[in-house]
């Protein structure tokens, strides 16, 4: 064997050993999609082959010296029709099965496990409800419906995972959402494909697919601090949201409570469902979203909370299911001195909430 | 003269004559590569026409974005739209129509050849649109001192307490919410980019009628080639069109 | 010719712009007086709430504007070819603002 | 192998003393012209240079990806680098290649016209691309812009600082310049075509031309607006498309795409109308089903207009908007495949020759149908989700874009060159040159047909080592693509001296173009024809063959 450079070398040894030519399949919807794709490519290789095998068998049969004299054709509109007919069967075909699978894949399942997405010049910060944050990252178990909750905070990014054949934009201003189920435990690429500036091409990251088992090890490891709720919790009471969303009957703002999922009445007519992005819309732009019966008299919040403090604020709102926790912040809220002086004597009956000690009448 | 051999090849060469026929008599402004002054009319018409579409997709732009923000702000374009004078606008218009219609006439006149009328008309229709940028200039800098012109300090005040306003006032609007005021920023930044398009479709028009006023006086347009005029005029109708279309939009959202 | 050249030159007589222009004003005198008045508004579907004013306003402004493009502008007297274009135009037009609209629109109606 | 070529005594045969070339001569002759030729001739030259200016990039983009990681050069020069490369490509070579030079020399010669309806315009025109392609050159020597070519808002209002003004100007008097190029060919094919010309005697050249001249017209504006829109947010910020100021920036995306996407059409259809001719002169025949080829072109340009938010699928506009576009591009793919199986069915029972223009005609039509079959794939929302935003992309457009617009191009340069010219080009090499061109242009794009399944984004400089291989071979691919696009230059600027002498009609091909001398007259024919006899119409030559020999004796 005549001596191959050791650059010649080093190169054959990446060609035989690290060389990818199909991604892999780890989500459920990956085998569906590779099986539209390739219904599609086995379309196109046959069109192709008709085209190319007919362009060379006329070649052939008739190029100048086999058949000197040409027959002037017409057309034929039968030809025509099939030609037609044929192509848009396939393709409206490959349409209906497209849109099936784009409607599975942008239709998160209600038991869907949240977790929320923050694209930000040149990196993606990761929110995990229990609270782990995590940076160019996303930890998801296997068997489990995870739906990201995906925005931008500058320009446009685009959360895409190529193993789990998904990617959604990350729009500024706007929640976008998608879902998938991880199958095969793995690391796999995460990119930014939506052009987003200087570092661009170093937005990328990787997801780690773990075990239910191994998860729940890298939850227990990996917990900082309080979770998105907590945060939201005192987020809120710092907003002093609470002064007007007490829960009380005789609240300024409508009870919180239990209202992620409800069918809210607006002012305006109509009802509107109150998910993820309503509530968003209801803290930046308020007086558009004012339900039945108040004021519109909500001071908008533009400006003045991150995008993470939005999340936090909507991960507390959605795991609101009694008014204590809105209590016990108002009553420590009353605590502090220049909080002023209480609403009219009338207190409204304590709510249910339980004796709890440490908690100092006024 | 191109030799004989190479006649053999041009059936569309006349042997070896050469010369071009002689044609039929032909006005001066007749160009070369049409064949009759009919033709050429006809042709520089519908190029006119064919350049009005561009100009009705440019504005056309304009006018989704505007469709789509008002069903987003409706508040804010309601209280923006407090802001503009009716009686301002409503005149604009007629101003607009009126000079539209001197400038049909001009048209006339040039095909009637009655240069003095075409004059006339022609600067009737100066005039009449130079009172309208007159107008428009009255209502931007009234918006200037509010300011309310959008990237330059722009101002909340007269949507957050309407009574500091006298326009508001009048139009006895409610204090708005912070948020909704803020979007009123996005019905000016509308406001400017039509009406300012406009005006600047306004302004090259009256740029040359002012040429065509003085080609007209020295009697250019009334030997029976008007297509300048007629061609002007198709312009100055499009721009008119585009107010009539601007002025409810924009000017008359909700008075009630 | 290659394609039958426009007739002989119609000229429209000045009555005719006249009738025009008095149209015109009283198109815009009735859009101003009918901006006054509120027609109130219409809810075939719940959530749908079509509001009259800005249909009037839009339709007055409409026959103003087949009015100039008509009369003014001599498309009704000229070839059929300037109408196509015309319709084209307005065509492109409303493909433009109908299809865009039709995204925002229906944005609200799923989760999405 | 035989061939058609048939060219005048070379002893004897000279280039006629009067032409449009010799008529006047001096610079000012050729910067104030009117002769829809002579302006096709500048802007054959600038569009050139400006080819090689967007391959050189092209050039340092390949060579950058050689290596996993972002080594040649900074990765905001390579941002500037691919958004010049996209910028200058599409703007000042695509949109205007085939239309401002084979359709203004030809169009006006085809239908037996003395020149395009308004001359003037036609020069306004070249002078507004020229306007806008300095305007880019000066974008690049002071700094470049690193927007991509798509002028993505926020991105290109509030968070960049490079010259996205001057690039946006000049792109919107470029769009001018294609403008005015559109409302020319309409108004003269409408209005100016010689006796006997009736619509389905026009050559499928002059079809396409019109296809596309109507997307030109109706769809340019809206990119003009948008530009001034992102102008005025990125000077005053107003906030039309700012979010935080209430814009959508989705909107932004609706009004460029309503441009963007018609726009690939404007770029094929006249390959197209090219394609059409060649292989009907290569193969002595008629187009089989000429007015379905014709109606095809004029339904990609009307259904061209109602498909352009699939490049928008994932980008949260709403669902049933996305089925809606999703079902109209399914309807837009069909006249494409057509034309393509109308081509196929040409060369049966023909007389088949396999000159160079021919060649590239081959490769358009093999290289064609696989872009445009990729682009169903892109089309259908299903697998949109998966390949958007990715290499995938990069290859559909580039085999849409260079394995067809390009290839009829050269196709199209080659078959008129003994038009515009008078002399042949050398044919040996030039076969060979086609042949260069697609085997290098299938090494460097198809790689990246797997590149994009594999998931590697658009615009990256650096990629994880995984995808090394399929790189590597791209760039590879584009050396050898580079040298397929030099060769041309060379021996097409060597036959304006050495060339064979071409005579009127060396292809023996029927259009009206041909049937006078070359390089052609100023006013193209001293007598205006009569169209007496149908396009594509072989019969009609042989005739008129035999009675000239006979004649002339």
């Amino acid at each position: 064997m005549p001596h191959i450079s050791p650059t010649i070398w080093q190169f054959l040894v990446k060609w035989m050993t690290n060389f990818a030519l199909f991604p892999p399949e780890a989500s459920k919807i990956a085998p569906q999609m590779d099986a539209l794709y390739f219904f599609m490519v086995l379309v196109s290789l046959i069109g192709l082959t008709i085209v190319v095998l007919l362009i060379v068998a006329f070649s052939i049969l008739y190029s100048k010296e086999r058949h000197p004299v040409a027959e002037q054709i017409e057309g034929s509109t039968l030809l025509e029709a099939t030609w037609t007919i044929i192509p848009l069967g396939l393709f409206l075909m490959m349409f209906v099965w497209g849109a099936l699978i784009y409607f599975r894949v942008f239709t998160p399942p209600a038991n869907a496990m949240n977790i929320y997405v923050v694209g930000k010049q040149w990196m993606w910060k990761v929110e995990h409800p229990g609270g782990q944050h995590e940076i160019n990252a996303l930890h998801v178990p296997t068997g489990r419906a995870v739906q990201l909750t995906i925005i931008s905070q500058d320009v446009f990014h685009s959360f895409s995972i190529p193993a789990f054949r998904v990617k959604r934009e990350a729009i500024p201003g706007r929640y976008t959402t998608v879902w998938f189920e991880a199958t095969t435990p793995g690391t796999y690429h995460l990119f930014c494909t939506q052009y987003c500036g200087t570092e661009h091409s170093h937005m990328i990251g990787e997801v780690v697919v773990l075990s239910p088992e191994d998860y729940k090890k890298w939850l227990a490891s990996s917990v900082s601090g309080a979770s998105l709720a907590q945060n939201g919790e005192r987020l809120f009471a710092s907003l002093s949201c609470a002064a007007c969303h007490n829960a009380r009957p005789d609240a300024r703002g409508p009870s919180l409570v239990n209202v992620y999922g409800a069918k809210l009445p607006l002012s305006t007519g109509g009802a509107v469902t109150a998910d993820d992005a309503y509530l968003r819309e209801a803290i930046l732009n308020p007086s558009q979203h004012i339900t039945q019966g108040f004021a519109p008299i909500m001071p908008t919040y533009q400006g003045q909370v991150s995008e993470e403090g939005i999340i936090e604020l909507v991960e507390y709102i959605k795991n609101l299911d009694s008014g204590y926790r809105i209590q016990q912040t108002t009553n420590t809220t009353d605590l502090l001195p220049e909080s002023e002086p209480q609403a009219p004597a009338a207190k409204a009956p304590a709510s249910q909430a339980p004796a709890s000690k440490g908690v100092v009448k006024p | 003269m191109s030799d004989s051999h190479a006649s053999a090849d041009y059936p569309f060469t006349h042997g070896d004559s050469g010369e071009v026929p002689a044609h039929a008599e032909h006005p001066a402004y007749l160009r070369h590569h049409f064949n009759s002054v009919e033709q050429q009319a006809d042709t520089t018409n519908f190029a006119m026409w064919l350049f009005l579409l561009t100009e009705v997709m440019f504005f056309g732009g304009l006018f989704t974005a505007y469709l789509i923000y008002r069903n987003w702000y409706y508040p804010a374009f309601v209280a923006g739209s407090h802001q503009l004078s009716i009686p301002l606008g409503a005149f604009n218009t007629l101003l607009l129509i009126t000079s539209s219609f001197t400038m049909a006439m001009g048209v006339w006149c040039a095909e009637t050849r009655r240069k003095s009328g075409l004059v006339l008309c022609l600067i009737l229709t100066f005039i009449l649109g130079l009172g309208f940028l007159g107008i428009k200039t009255i209502e931007y800098s009234e918006k200037i001192e509010k300011h309310h012109v959008p990237g330059f300090h722009y101002s909340l005040s007269s949507f957050l307490d309407p009574d500091s306003d006298a326009a508001a006032k009048a139009a006895g609007d409610k204090p708005m919410a912070l948020d909704m005021a803020r979007h009123t920023e996005v019905y000016f930044s509308l406001y400017f980019a039509m009406t300012g398009m406009h005006a600047l479709h306004m302004i090259i028009g009256i740029a040359i009628l002012g040429f065509m006023i003085y080609r007209a006086h020295a009697g250019a347009y009334t030997t029976g080639h008007v297509t300048f005029v007629e061609n002007f005029g198709l312009y100055w109708h499009f721009v008119d069109i585009v107010w009539i279309f601007l002025f409810p939009l924009l000017y008359l959202i909700s008075r009630h | 010719m290659s394609e039958q050249n426009e007739h002989a030159h119609h000229i429209v007589s000045p009555m005719v712009y006249l009738i025009i222009l008095l149209a015109l004003l009283v198109g815009t005198a009735t859009t101003v007086w009918a901006s006054y008045i509120d027609l109130g508004e219409w809810t075939p579907l719940p959530g749908l709430v079509i509001a009259w004013n800005p249909i009037v306003a839009l339709a007055i402004a409409c026959t103003k504007a087949t009015l100039v493009v008509l009369f003014f502008m001599h498309v009704k007297y000229s070839t059929r070819l300037t109408m196509l274009t015309v319709f084209s135009g307005i065509f492109m037009f409303l493909t433009l603002v109908g299809m865009t609209l039709a995204d925002y629109i229906s944005r609200a109606w799923g989760r999405w | 192998m035989s061939t058609i070529v048939s060219l005048p005594d070379q002893r004897t045969a000279r280039i006629p003393k009067v032409n449009y070339l010799s008529k006047e001569n001096g610079i000012l002759s050729w910067l104030l012209t009117g002769d829809h030729k002579r302006i096709a001739i500048l802007y054959l030259i600038s569009l050139s240079f400006f080819f090689f200016i967007g391959g050189a990039l092209a050039g340092l983009i390949r060579l950058e990806l050689l290596t996993p990681q972002a080594d040649l050069m900074a990765t905001d020069t390579y941002n500037k680098v691919f958004t010049m490369h996209g910028v200058i490509m599409i703007f000042f070579f695509l949109v205007p290649s085939v239309p401002a030079t084979l359709g203004n020399f030809l169009i006006p010669m085809m239908i037996g016209a003395k020149d395009l309806a308004l001359p003037k315009i036609n020069l306004l025109s070249w002078y507004l691309y020229m306007a806008g392609g300095l305007l880019a050159l000066y974008t690049m020597a002071t700094g470049g812009v690193d927007t991509g070519w798509t002028f993505t808002t926020p991105l290109s209002t509030h968070y960049v600082n490079t010259n996205v003004l001057t690039t946006g100007l000049a792109v919107f008097i470029a769009g001018f310049s294609s403008i005015f190029t559109g409302l020319n060919f309409i108004v003269t094919i409408h209005k100016m075509r010689c006796p006997g010309m009736t619509w389905f005697k026009l050559p499928l050249f002059v079809w396409a031309h019109y296809a596309a001249s109507v997307l030109m017209v109706l769809a340019t504006p809206v990119v003009a607006i948008a530009i001034v829109l992102v102008a005025l947010e990125r000077t005053l910020g107003i906030g039309v498309f700012d979010p935080t100021k209430g814009g959508d920036p989705l909107l932004f995306q609706h009004l460029f795409w309503f441009y963007s996407h018609p726009a690939v059409y404007i770029m094929i259809l006249p390959g197209m109308g090219v394609i059409s001719e060649v292989i009907s002169t290569f193969s002595r025949k008629r187009v089989f089903g000429y007015t379905a080829v014709a109606f095809s072109s004029v339904a990609i340009a009307i259904f061209g207009f109602f498909v352009w938010a699939h490049h928008m699928f994932i980008m949260g506009i709403s669902n049933y908007a996305v089925l809606v576009f999703s079902l109209l591009t399914m309807l837009v793919a069909v006249p494409s495949a057509i034309k393509i199986f109308n081509w196929t069915f040409t060369l049966y029972k023909g007389s088949i020759t396999f000159e160079t223009p021919m060649l590239y005609a081959f490769g358009f039509m093999g290289l064609f149908t696989i872009g445009g079959l990729t682009g169903v794939f892109l089309g259908v929302s299903g697998t949109d989700i998966h390949l958007t935003e990715t290499y995938f992309i990069v290859a559909h457009f580039h085999f849409v874009m260079v394995g067809g617009m390009l290839m009829a191009f050269l196709s199209g340069i080659h078959f008129w060159w003994p038009k515009m010219t008078g002399r042949m080009y050398p044919e040996k090499i030039s076969q060979l040159a086609a042949l260069i061109t697609f085997i290098g242009f299938n090494f460097t794009f198809f790689p990246q047909f797997i590149l994009g399944t594999l998931g590697m984004p658009r615009r990256y400089a650096s990629y994880p080592p995984e995808f090394q291989i399929l790189n590597v071979f791209s760039t590879g691919g584009a050396t050898i693509l580079g040298v397929g696009y030099l060769l041309p230059v060379l021996y097409l600027v060597w036959s304006l001296k050495y060339g064979a002498i071409a005579g009127a009609n060396p292809w023996q091909a029927t259009g009206l173009e041909w049937q006078t001398q070359s390089p052609p007259l100023t006013e193209n024919f001293t007598v205006t024809p009569i169209m007496d006899h149908e396009c594509y119409d072989y019969e009609w030559l042989e005739a008129r063959k035999e009675k000239e020999v006979t004649s002339v004796g």
